[in-house]
């Protein structure tokens, strides 16, 4: 087997060098029984070119979001990722490390990770950002445990504009720890004032979460949630998806946000089919101590050199045990890296031109649906992605679409299976990979569906 | 020369990217554009390149040599799984796309899924956890969900002095209070004392097995039998599945749920930090309590449940993550199961097994072992054969370091003083692992020769020295921030 | 633009430091009226996407050797070329560097040189190797060229079985030397004998020319002719167009040949329509300064350590100007760094495996195209590639197989267009890369085709 | 740790590659079968990622800093020309397709011909050529073509003493003989010297320019003036088009033929010696003898001329190489140049001849300028500076390796005493060449200072130190041997 070294000789020498006849013998702490004298019922070892072909067949089953005019979004979004990105997230000095546990050794990973801090601690305008999470979702359920131990209070109130998975997981996440989580549900015709969710913090609440843009697509400004939040001793947390948008929106920092969390795959990572993705988490300085999650802090070496180790590490599991402020162990390393490179890339130009070309793209998608009979667009604002009310469900609609090979978006109902006021709603998500030519594809394909 | 962060390399007006012009579209942002710099450097695309090169530069990888990290299985990862994870058919799929154009992707989970039950022998699986501690997560909320369906208010779990850190933090974050076992003599389970924790306020066990000793729980049966008796769970920490895949199959241990790291057993690649992925297979008891969503077969093709009631018989305590799972890590590890098929599986774990005990019979003279007989996949040392030289466990770990290999892990586990955790694994030749030995041995023998000045400093060629970590922790710097003038 | 770094203030800083007042300036010795005061007629600028999606389209307008069973030879070979090949020959370090002329930061590329070397010289079976030429073509010309340079002869007589690029290209650089070249006609059915040769070669004969196998797939016994060569002090060059021959058949260098060189494509190398490809050039020791191309030697450096250096560059055309070898000077680097990663992870047991196999694929393919009527193998021995009689021109047959995508062969008419004797004959390559479906596809097609 | 050669690390057994069990059927191939083994070592494919992973790490590429080789032009090399140029429909096409499955290949080697020639403002363009050394024979054996069809046996060709090794090389291998003219002391074409050697006999005149000094040959259109006027051609060399491209074109210069290395030029990577690749453009007067095989459109679609008597009014005069050029090259010199396009090309050329006069300008009151007034894109220095310090061009340059950076060219061009030619290009950062100034100051400073002795040892911080490369030629070893016992 081309993975495995060890020949005849030199498995017979090694056991000469231990004593043992065999190597089930090894193995004689194994329960009688147990132990396997022969291959399970699986298939036989491969050739590369074997392996190969096989996935090739299972890839070809597929539609590939790029094959296609392709208009997903609901918190995964198709951009282009530059060549180098790919390149650099191959080299074997990083795909093959370990965690940064000997700093002497790991500067490579350590020194990307302080500036993987530093770029999100900017884009979302907050004074922090850990070394990544698994992804938005669980960012999210994270951002409310820690608002709870923050605030040493139990509750917490989720805004209708939460991507519904979100919400689920954080759900989940505090359903055995005794944490109630409150909020209403949401429609992408109404959205909820700041007023309407002051009316749900009580002095309980340990924090309000929204979504900016909302899951719906919409972009409202946090400030005065975040003066109520505050008066009454709760934290604002504001969840994205999307992490281009900050180039053309203002930051959620600037509301006043005391955790900012949420997706990084937008930027630098492919769409995966969901994972592995990347979390992104940032707060304020006062808060640093309650965060979850590895984080890379910069100090000097015995030369006196300025170098980077993990840090405030007796906040997590391996140190803390029971007592740690998560669980998180493996984080999301090489996709963080791939965020760094490709933000890298864009720089102060770079990510603000592509926040605006996705901008500009969506407009003109919007503008091209709203000429099509039995569709319109609900949002009055949205970054790069926006609801669409159709003539008919909207399930129905899509599957119309692929058969005109137009990927034309999430309905609603995907989302929110039990809610079938919402079934007539679609979401459509542009991005810059889309091409006039897409746009006018979607548009037509939308006008023969509900025709 | 030393490399600058991106931040002090950046020039205002320079960028890595060329992007049409915008045409200047009216903004629909709701009045929130921006309205203020972001703060990012601008560089073009060679100064990124060659920073992103020279960083790797001053990191190690299994690539780079020998990289014994136990209990981290830092096993080689092959470039074909990279290949096949960028198919433009499996990388380039939304999440959301509907699932007659998926049938391809549900397909690989399906297969996946397939060889983790064979491999486990075990009903059921979750392919939705994160990484191995929400796998744990997802074990432990199982548990706590069928206990709540039996309507009973079990809170303890017994963790192992041994376990990992994230057992203890993942029972403690599913509302669990966590009571230690102690360990015997010869490094497992303290089987009377496990019997005298048990009782009816007992959910279960956290165990891992293989244990983070190196060593397999002999009694692991008996402990089953046991926590079943007393009406709780057995739940078996994965980490070490690699000494005995194709050997052994947990379902024949009597586990009740066990997450599998795909890194460490399957080779997907650690990255420096993940991403990981943790799958969960579970016995018939726990296995209605899975979280959403899962990929069930129907009529010709796959379907997605990804809604709690869909399925009768199904109590999903839950969802784990955004999307159906770390996908990019299901393609590597399933190339990495075909590519070794059932044979090559089998004789990966022997193999890893037999580096294990032939570096422990190599060192066994000069270290000294923390416990007796046969270890699996990693060797044990504790720190009393450094007696009285002056050098511990780390300076020796950083001496090695100047040889050319990646240390072994260091004080863990816990239930050993100054332990060494060394681990091979099945990828690396007898040649290495006769060199790393002499290394140690030399290092030993200059430790033993009483020159514990060199072993302080150590290392000396990285291209960073040891470092503060006191003054990192003490005033915590964690970005960089411009100059104020 | 993202390669340029120079921003407007750089170049204004840097211009005032030269005293200059515009680039322009700097062209002040070009001619009046020829330095361009606009961009030329071409498009401008395009990011990667765009850039991209250009390729893209060329590609989807070719139909991809491996998107359909396919059995073209004919001196190039589709073979399975393992993933870590790519990875290898990607790395910065060995992509970017340039001829390793400043040897203490180039032993990376100076090693594998010397390991290539090492395995040329190891399946030609002869002494040494050199460090690459451009293809197979170019060192069959070398090589003749060589022979008159050792023999101080002006004469080559090819052999009626080397591939017609080769004796063009051979040709092509002896048309302007002096150099004669003789040789007679090639047939599919008629091979010829070393007597045959032997006719040709006079005392003016530097070298004879043969293939091994043949353009046509034939496998031949050279001894008898190396010595009958040797009798009249001509030289004997065996050359070869498929590298993985030699791990089933015995090497040239057992018959006697002075010097051997071919086409190493088929190790490590991507069919990229032709081109760039990597001749291998072996000789034996007393040939070794007669040698063109680069050559890496062993050596210690100051510190008495093993290090490898270019050596007996006195050769080459950078010493020794119109007095060289040769005027190669850019080899084929990536491409032998390509064929060393191959050759390395095939080892001794893989390589001759990998030989085995194409040769038994070929045997199947044979039987079953001997199963057609109105088509005929007409070789006895071979080793993945045979030579096929069919009752109707061969290019029009290939053509019906594409339609029924199948890349069926190369036609004798596409190598001899002036050969119409040649017209019914069609050249079938056979690799481990052929399925039994490729393989009963190409038969069922053919059987069409002919019917 | 040293590395190994492969050979002393296999072992027999071992192997990287996992090939089905041969079925054994009898062999077909002539009683020829090989009945000894090839000598080749069994490594897995761990043991060869490494070994590569642990050679590439010795070796410094432009990804690792700078790389100011002058007349290399080593230059940034996109990725995405990489993956381009691995696209399936590109790198999957065998040579020998029909011509109606490769219509796109057809169609790509056409536009990077057109873009090439609007380029160069010439005619017609062979693609077939290697690289640049078979360029040269391209353009020169079209010349011998052209003359053999005028029924003229010139055969003396001009090359000035400045030109590169392959010019001679080149010359001769087409049955030319070579006459040196010399330089002006302002580092051009004596032009006097140039005139008296014209003669009925001349052949034509091969010239680079920008020469190799970096400088432009002012008088290069009296020298195309007079060289035809003599009835001769005039062949450039086109290794430093790059220095032009954009911004002068050479058809306006009075050129006949010129190579263009697409590695310099379009920075298709150099990889450590190739491929290259080596485009020639003709003159009207050219054209008809390039050599097979060539694109033409035909039709909607596109046609390859594989044979010499195909196209009326073409002379080909032979065929330089298997099938049809570097494909791979041509798909990465097109995607350079579209990310470019004619602006970012004429940029590109402008801001590599600004770094090198920067670069010039602050090194040229301490190091000795070969020549006065502005250069091209690269800077020319004797050693006129080290003088009396004991430290010789070579010295500095191993001296340069150990402050971080890949040393310039050094005794090249041969007009100048000990010769610094220092090629900044256009994708480097003012701050880095700044900083290899600075550098390169402090050294001066270092040698002035009198510490020969440091300089003579120098480097000290690489893989190796200074080779011995009289022994490697005294006594070559070219191979690895297995000990004999």
């Amino acid at each position: 087997m081309r993975y495995l070294p060890l020949t005849r000789a030199d498995r017979a020498a090694m056991l000469d060098t231990i004593g043992a006849s065999s190597v089930d013998e090894l193995y004689c702490d194994v329960p009688d029984g147990a132990l396997l004298d022969a291959p399970v019922d699986l298939p036989s070892h491969l050739g590369e070119m074997q392996v190969e072909r096989d996935m090739m067949a299972l890839a070809a089953k597929n539609m590939g979001a790029s094959s296609v005019p392709s208009f997903l979004g609901a918190g995964a979004y198709r951009h282009h990722v530059p060549a180098t990105v790919d390149y650099v997230i191959q080299r074997g000095e990083f795909l093959t490390a370990y965690t940064p546990y000997q700093p002497e050794i790991a500067q490579g990973t350590l020194q990307y990770l302080f500036e993987f801090q530093t770029q999100v601690a900017s884009i979302t305008g907050m004074d922090v950002a850990n070394a990544s999470m698994w992804d938005g979702a669980t960012s999210c359920a994270e951002a409310v445990l820690m608002a709870c131990r923050a605030t040493r209070r139990k509750k917490a109130v989720l805004s209708g504009g939460l991507h519904p998975h979100y919400r689920e997981v954080t759900e989940t996440y505090c359903q055995y720890s005794d944490t109630e989580v409150a909020g209403r549900d949401g429609h992408p015709e109404h959205q909820a004032t700041a007023e309407e969710l002051n009316d749900l913090i009580d002095d309980q609440t340990a924090c309000v979460v929204v979504q900016y843009p909302d899951v719906f697509g919409r972009i409202q400004d946090h400030t005065q949630l975040a003066d109520l939040c505050h008066a009454k001793g709760a934290l604002l947390v504001v969840v994205f998806t999307e992490a281009v948008a900050f180039g053309a929106v203002k930051s959620p920092g600037s509301f006043g946000a005391d955790i900012v969390c949420g997706e990084g795959q937008s930027i630098g990572n492919a769409l995966n089919y969901g994972g592995p993705y990347v979390g992104l988490f940032a707060t304020t300085q006062k808060l640093v101590r309650q965060m979850p999650g590895r984080l890379c802090g910069e100090t000097v070496d015995q030369d006196g050199k300025r170098g980077f180790v993990l840090t405030l590490s007796t906040r997590e599991q391996h140190i803390r045990r029971e007592k740690a402020t998560s669980n998180i162990c493996t984080n999301s390393g090489l996709c963080s890296l791939a965020f760094t490179v490709h933000m890298s890339l864009l720089g102060e130009d770079g990510y603000r031109r592509l926040a605006t070309l996705n901008h500009e793209n969506a407009c003109k998608a919007a503008d091209a649906i709203d000429t099509v009979g039995g569709a319109s667009v609900v949002n009055d604002s949205f970054f790069n992605e926006f609801t669409v009310k159709l003539s008919k469900p909207a399930a129905e609609v899509v599957e119309a679409l692929v058969a005109k090979d137009v990927l034309g978006g999430v309905p609603l109902s995907r989302l929110y299976p039990n809610r079938s006021d919402l079934d007539n709603y679609l979401l459509v998500a542009v991005t810059e990979t889309n091409t006039d030519e897409d746009i006018a594809a979607l548009a037509s394909a939308l006008k023969e569906a509900l025709a | 020369l030393e490399e600058k962060l991106i931040f002090e390399q950046g020039q205002p007006g320079r960028t890595g990217v060329d992007l049409p012009e915008p045409k200047g579209t009216k903004s629909r942002l709701g009045g929130l554009d921006r309205d203020s710099d972001v703060g990012l450097p601008g560089l073009s695309e060679p100064q990124v390149v060659r920073h992103f090169t020279r960083l790797s530069q001053k990191n190690y990888g299994i690539d780079a040599g020998f990289f014994p990290l136990g209990s981290c299985t830092m096993k080689h990862n092959p470039r074909l799984n990279e290949k096949v994870a960028r198919l433009p058919g499996l990388a380039d799929l939304h999440p959301m796309q509907p699932e007659s154009t998926v049938q391809g992707a549900l397909e690989l989970i399906d297969q996946c899924a397939h060889w983790l039950l064979v491999l486990t022998g075990m009903p059921a699986v979750s392919m939705s956890p994160a990484a191995g501690a929400q796998g744990e997560l997802c074990g432990m909320m199982a548990i706590r969900a069928a206990l709540d369906a039996r309507g009973e208010n079990r809170r303890r779990v017994l963790v192992p002095e041994s376990a990992h850190g994230t057992n203890p933090a993942t029972a403690a974050a599913c509302g669990f209070t966590v009571d230690s076992i102690p360990a015997t003599e010869d490094g497992r389970v303290d089987l009377a004392a496990f019997e005298a924790k048990l009782g009816d306020d007992v959910a279960g066990i956290m165990l891992t097995n293989p244990n983070t000793c190196g060593l397999f729980e002999r009694d692991v049966r008996k402990i089953a039998d046991l926590v079943h008796e007393a009406g709780g769970y057995f739940y078996c920490d994965g980490a070490n599945f690699n000494a005995i895949v194709g050997r052994v199959r947990p379902a024949d241990l009597g586990i009740d749920a066990m997450h599998i790291n795909l890194h460490k057993t399957f080779s997907t690649p650690h990255g420096g930090g993940g991403p990981g992925s943790g799958p969960v297979v579970f016995s018939e008891a726990l296995a209605p309590f899975a979280p959403i969503p899962y990929v069930v077969k129907k009529g010709d093709g796959f379907h997605l449940v990804e809604t709690a009631d869909e399925e009768d018989g199904m109590k999903p305590f839950g969802r784990l993550k955004g999307f159906h799972g770390q996908m990019g890590m299901f393609i590597r590890a399933l190339t990495y199961m075909k590519s070794h098929g059932a044979d090559g599986l089998r004789q990966a774990s022997g193999d890893a097994v037999l580096n294990a005990n032939y570096l422990l019979a190599r060192l066994k003279d000069k270290l000294s072992v923390a416990f007796p007989g046969y270890c699996m996949h990693e060797a044990l040392f504790d720190d009393g054969f450094l007696k009285d030289t002056g050098v511990s466990t780390l300076d020796l770990a950083k001496a090695i370091i100047d040889e050319g290999f990646h240390p072994m892990t260091m004080y863990f586990p816990l239930v050993v003083h100054g332990a060494l955790l060394i681990e091979p694994t099945e990828t690396e030749t007898k040649e290495s692992i006769d060199q790393f030995c002499d290394a140690i041995l030399s290092l030993v023998a200059k430790a033993e020769s009483g020159d514990a000045e060199f072993f302080k400093n150590a290392p000396y060629l990285t291209p960073r020295r040891r470092l503060d970590e006191t003054a990192a922790a003490r005033k915590p710097v964690l970005r960089w921030k411009p100059e104020t003038a």
